[in-house]
């Protein structure tokens, strides 16, 4: 079966060239409907291959190159059960962002629809990849299209720089990882990752390795918005179009942490065996202050696409955290989390996408009451932000018990503390935002939000069903997600075996089956989980009444006291792609260094 | 950030990034050491295999082929992107001005078009025999093309490469390179495994698939580097129009 | 002498960082990105070479003289490199005349929409 | 390590210098130019023909091409 490997990606490349030769002498609605189908297809395929993945790695040569003695002639696609579930996730988000844009594309003929399908075959390739170049490539085909999506709007000046911050920063990291390619390659002689693992395995970790290692994380945690290389992502997600932020936010961004852990497992963790505490505190550390940094911006926003950009910010970081633990727990914890995470915010932001046709604004301020009208979006809205925040059981619960796990098998236990005071203060800000627009609650102004252009548009629409629909779907499905039976067991298997190297290496390169799985016994949720969820939730609504009745003013005094802070986090926000150059130089030499001393 | 509280936090990690950057490449190999084994093996085993003489080229559209792909399809995106963010020029209908206006420079700009095209489909053909292929002869295609609006005018441009036509030659050439992919994956094999017969060494028609991707390649770079180039001029065939703000 | 050639690669990769930020101009700026990017044509190309190594090549060549050529792989990846560096630029070009079209300007200090 | 080579890494070398230093728009599409030509003859010395090949036509045709068509639409100095 391993020809269902190439499928999810052919397809919507076929399907773009297609509508690029034939969608000039089409009718209207064939472009909607192609791209609808075809992501339909990709989806489906991933699905296949989700299952197929079950049971081994699907190994797919292209060309029919086999490895002969180890040494990998051709490209391969490996798929294991995370990759495929984010190629899955990758594809349902595209259907459904394709359904939410039903008609609303037109005046650019197919162009939109042919990005849009580039961009999924251009994410589902780069985590099916198993060779490191190609994984170049396909970073590339997702960031030319995803760079383009995101200014659609080019008579809106914050659009096309946001585009432009977003495409300068990503190229630098695509860089990186070009000379952390070549600097592997160099030593190995080798591109595909199985086979680069094999060579170092008992290598010491010398220069080569730990710089080729940070300039490669680096790289990815640029697509991760990793604190101080996420300015790009805030810039970006605030201006695209809503329907395009549905997949940015919900899972573009995951695929960077993807591949690190991919490389991390396949390569690196060999010769860094002895080290790994080192990588693991590193990385950690960045982990946590991208999703503090993160939560905190978030509270200071009024344009609620910012708003929620930050809050992606802030999770990114919890699933850095995650994987940065190194254990299978904290792995399968990131993989559950990224998956009720995706298709959550996917909901929250078609929901203000209905918000700006309804109102003609996403500002929190010039929205005040205006949702009072809209019961059903109001009730969506508020279970996409308490499941984000971790209802025990539903959402995001399920990561957060399996990181908590890891986090103490990895001796951090005090790491799901930090993990709960981010989500209070992102749960604080979005139920803030929710109390203004649907109840109208509090103040109409708030010297502490950060000022917004003035963008109101007149436009005001009933609020289709059709869009009103796949938002509740999106919603449902990621509340439920952490109830499919026997997922917190397939997630740990999985994790297991994604750390699995020989077992990986074999697979590759010498067709050999994986182990079989050894039965595992994971809680749905845990007792300190399921505190720390209601501790969230509880310290979000909290935080919310504080900023919107008169005990604000308290707020206020302290947010006096924390003036300098908030002052100094805003002005390192800057948007301007020179500061964002210098910050990316800087965070570079920072990993880097950092992890020189640890693993010397 | 001030321009110097930026350029010191770029200097500050300048020094950082310079000391990885050395610290690593002190571990590769002596310069003109390359250590093997992945190039070493495809130039023992290229030429039998694949019957052409181009190591490079047997790389790029077959054992690699894959990476090519997808290059491809990165070039179409950005066609289709530059489409997309430069459209204000191509939606409004102003007086188009022509951008060369001296008659000796057009004349000779007239003449080059033979010889590039010409060498063009010289570098293409020979892509996988000798150096060159379907990516370098494309874009001497493309610049022959837009040699006839840079020396002639815009209008004779448009004639030339009218974008439906472009438009369809790009979608059908990049179609071309998946579904290729797909049918011989139909046909029991490997996505993109060549069944076609190998011809003899060093001849045009050998190589198998590797002369047909070549030539595909060759239509898609041809037609998305005049699609890209031509957004680019279009922009200057229109006035420019005060900003809004 | 024998590792000049790596340390031009990084020279060149740091000298592009210095020129986007300190870029007055978008047009200047995205250039330098392109120079950042050839940074790495440079290195793959360096790395994959042999002393006295002839082009991948082969007309009539007896096999043993295979093993002198230089590595064809990362000759593949600079060309797909290539590839990617050209059509970024155009994509960057592209969005810096809408930032113009949008703005009338193209210095970075002056396109900062997107604050706080 | 021949002569050729430094001399032409050396030309690369400070060719990127130039290319950063020059700030005039137009001035510096011409020196990008040159600095395309410049790695083309370390690509060709380097036993790479084709990636030579491949930077002539993207570092002296396609990207001036777009450049100075992007520097006419803007003017040079903004």
């Amino acid at each position: 079966m391993d020809w269902l490997a190439p499928l999810p990606v052919a397809v919507p490349l076929l399907a773009a060239a297609a509508l690029t030769a034939f969608g000039q002498f089409a009718p209207p609605r064939v472009d909607d409907l192609t791209g609808i189908l075809a992501a339909a297809a990709s989806t489906v395929f991933s699905a296949l291959l989700l299952a197929e993945a079950r049971g081994d790695l699907v190994v797919h040569w292209f060309g029919g190159w086999r490895p002969n003695g180890g040494v990998a002639l051709g490209i391969s696609f490996v798929v294991d059960e995370l990759g495929a579930g984010l190629a899955l996730l990758a594809g349902v988000l595209v259907t459904a962002s394709l359904v939410f844009a039903w008609r609303y594309f037109d005046e650019v003929g197919t162009l939109f629809h042919v990005l849009m399908l580039l961009f999924l075959a251009g994410m589902v390739g780069f985590v099916l990849s198993g060779d490191l170049f190609n994984m170049f490539v396909f970073f590339e085909v997702m960031g030319v299209s995803a760079y383009a999506l995101t200014a659609y709007r080019i008579e809106d000046r914050s659009a096309v720089q946001g585009a432009i911050n977003f495409a300068v920063v990503n190229s630098l990291g695509a860089f990186l990882l070009l000379i952390g390619i070549a600097l592997l390659y160099g030593r190995t002689g080798a591109l595909n990752l199985a086979q680069m693992g094999n060579a170092v395995t008992t290598a010491s970790p010398d220069g080569l390795l730990v710089v080729a290692f940070a300039l490669l994380a680096t790289g990815f945690l640029v697509k991760a918005a990793a604190v101080p290389f996420h300015f790009w992502l805030a810039d970006a997600y605030a201006v695209a179009p809503t329907t395009v932020c549905v997949v940015f936010a919900g899972v573009m961004s995951d695929l960077g942490i993807y591949a690190l852990a991919r490389i991390y497992w396949t390569v690196f963790s060999g010769p860094f065996a002895s080290e790994a505490g080192a990588v693991r505190a590193v990385l950690l550390g960045a982990g946590i202050l991208t999703a503090l940094v993160g939560a905190a911006m978030c509270f200071l926003q009024r344009h609620l696409k910012r708003l929620l950009a930050f809050a992606v910010i802030s999770h990114l970081g919890v699933f850095l955290s995650g994987v940065a633990l190194l254990d299978p727990r904290g792995l399968a914890g990131a993989g559950a989390y990224v998956g009720a995470h995706g298709l959550l915010i996917g909901g929250l932001f078609i929901s203000t996408g209905m918000l700006r046709r309804r109102a003609g604004s996403v500002d929190e301020l010039a929205l005040h009451g205006r949702g009072r009208a809209l019961p059903v979006l109001r009730a969506v809205v508020l279970a996409g932000v308490v499941g984000l925040t971790g209802l025990p059981l539903l959402g995001v619960s399920l990561g957060h018990s399996l990181l908590a796990e890891g986090a103490h098998e990895a001796g951090y236990p005090w790491l799901p503390a930090v993990v709960t005071l981010a989500a209070a203060i992102v749960a604080g800000a979005l139920l803030r935002a929710w109390a203004r627009v649907f109840l109208g609650a509090g103040p109409r102004q708030d010297a502490l939000l950060s000022p917004e252009p003035e963008e109101e548009e007149s436009v005001s629409e009933e609020p289709s069903s059709l869009r009103l629909a796949t938002a509740t779907v999106l919603v449902a499905a990621g509340l439920l997600l952490p109830l499919a039976p026997g997922l917190p067991g397939q997630l740990v298997q999985a994790a297991e075996r994604f750390q699995d190297r020989p077992a990986y290496a074999g697979a590759v390169l010498d067709g050999r089956p994986v182990p079989a799985e050894t039965a595992v016994h994971v809680q749905r949720i845990t007792l300190d989980a399921a505190f720390y969820g209601l501790a969230a939730l509880a310290g979000g609504v909290l935080i919310a009444t504080m900023a919107l009745t008169p005990a604000r003013r308290r707020l206020s005094g302290l947010g006096r006291r924390a003036d300098p802070l908030v002052r100094g986090l805003r002005a390192v926000h800057s948007g301007h792609v020179g500061d964002y150059t210098a910050w990316f130089v800087f965070g570079t030499a920072v990993l880097g260094v950092l992890l020189s001393l640890g693993v010397h | 950030m001030s321009a110097r509280a930026r350029l010191a936090l770029f200097a500050a990690g300048g020094v950082g990034l310079a000391f990885l950057l050395a610290w690593g490449f002190s571990g590769l190999a002596d310069f003109g050491h390359y250590p093997g084994p992945y190039g070493d093996v495809l130039n023992r085993v290229a030429v039998g295999q694949r019957h052409v003489t181009s190591v490079v080229a047997a790389t790029v559209f077959d054992y690699r082929g894959f990476d090519t792909l997808g290059e491809e399809f990165i070039l179409f995106a950005s066609a289709a992107g530059v489409a997309l963010l430069l459209r204000e020029a191509r939606q409004r209908d102003a007086v188009l001005r022509d951008p060369v206006a001296d008659r000796t420079v057009r004349a000779v700009g007239l003449l080059l078009v033979g010889p590039a095209v010409l060498l063009g489909l010289y570098v293409v053909a020979f892509g996988y025999l000798t150096p060159g292929g379907g990516f370098q002869g494309g874009v001497l295609l493309a610049a022959g093309l837009v040699l006839v609006w840079a020396a002639g005018s815009y209008r004779a441009y448009s004639r030339v490469s009218p974008t439906t036509v472009v438009d369809l030659a790009e979608g059908l050439a990049a179609a071309a390179f998946p579904a290729l992919g797909l049918a011989l994956l139909a046909s029991g094999g490997a996505f993109l495994e060549n069944v076609l017969p190998l011809g003899t060494r060093g001849s045009l028609l050998s190589g198998g698939t590797i002369p047909l991707l070549n030539w595909t390649a060759a239509i898609t770079v041809t037609a998305a580097v005049t699609l890209i180039v031509a957004e680019f001029l279009e922009e200057l065939a229109v006035p420019l129009r005060r900003p809004t703000r | 002498m024998s590792y000049l050639p790596y340390a031009v690669a990084g020279w060149i990769f740091l000298v592009g960082l210095y020129g986007i930020v300190t870029s007055r101009n978008l047009i200047h700026l995205i250039v330098c990105v392109s120079v950042v990017q050839s940074s790495t044509y440079v290195l793959l190309l360096t790395i994959g070479y042999k002393e006295h190594g002839t082009a991948p090549i082969f007309k009539d060549l007896p096999l043993a003289e295979s093993q002198r050529a230089v590595d064809p792989v990362v000759q593949a990846l600079t060309l797909t490199d290539i590839v990617v560096g050209v059509t970024v630029l155009a994509l960057l070009l592209a969005l810096a005349l809408d930032a113009h079209r949008a703005t009338g300007t193209l210095d970075p200090d002056e396109l900062r929409a997107l604050k706080g | 390590m021949i002569v050729l080579q430094v001399v032409s890494l050396a030309l690369v070398a400070s060719g990127a210098v130039a290319v950063v230093l020059v700030r005039d728009l137009a001035r510096q599409a011409l020196v990008n130019a040159l600095y395309g030509l410049a790695l083309a003859v370390l690509f060709l010395v380097l036993q790479a023909p084709d990636v030579a090949l491949s930077e002539v036509v993207v570092g002296a045709i396609a990207v001036p091409l777009v450049l100075l068509a992007a520097i006419r639409r803007v003017g040079r100095r903004t």
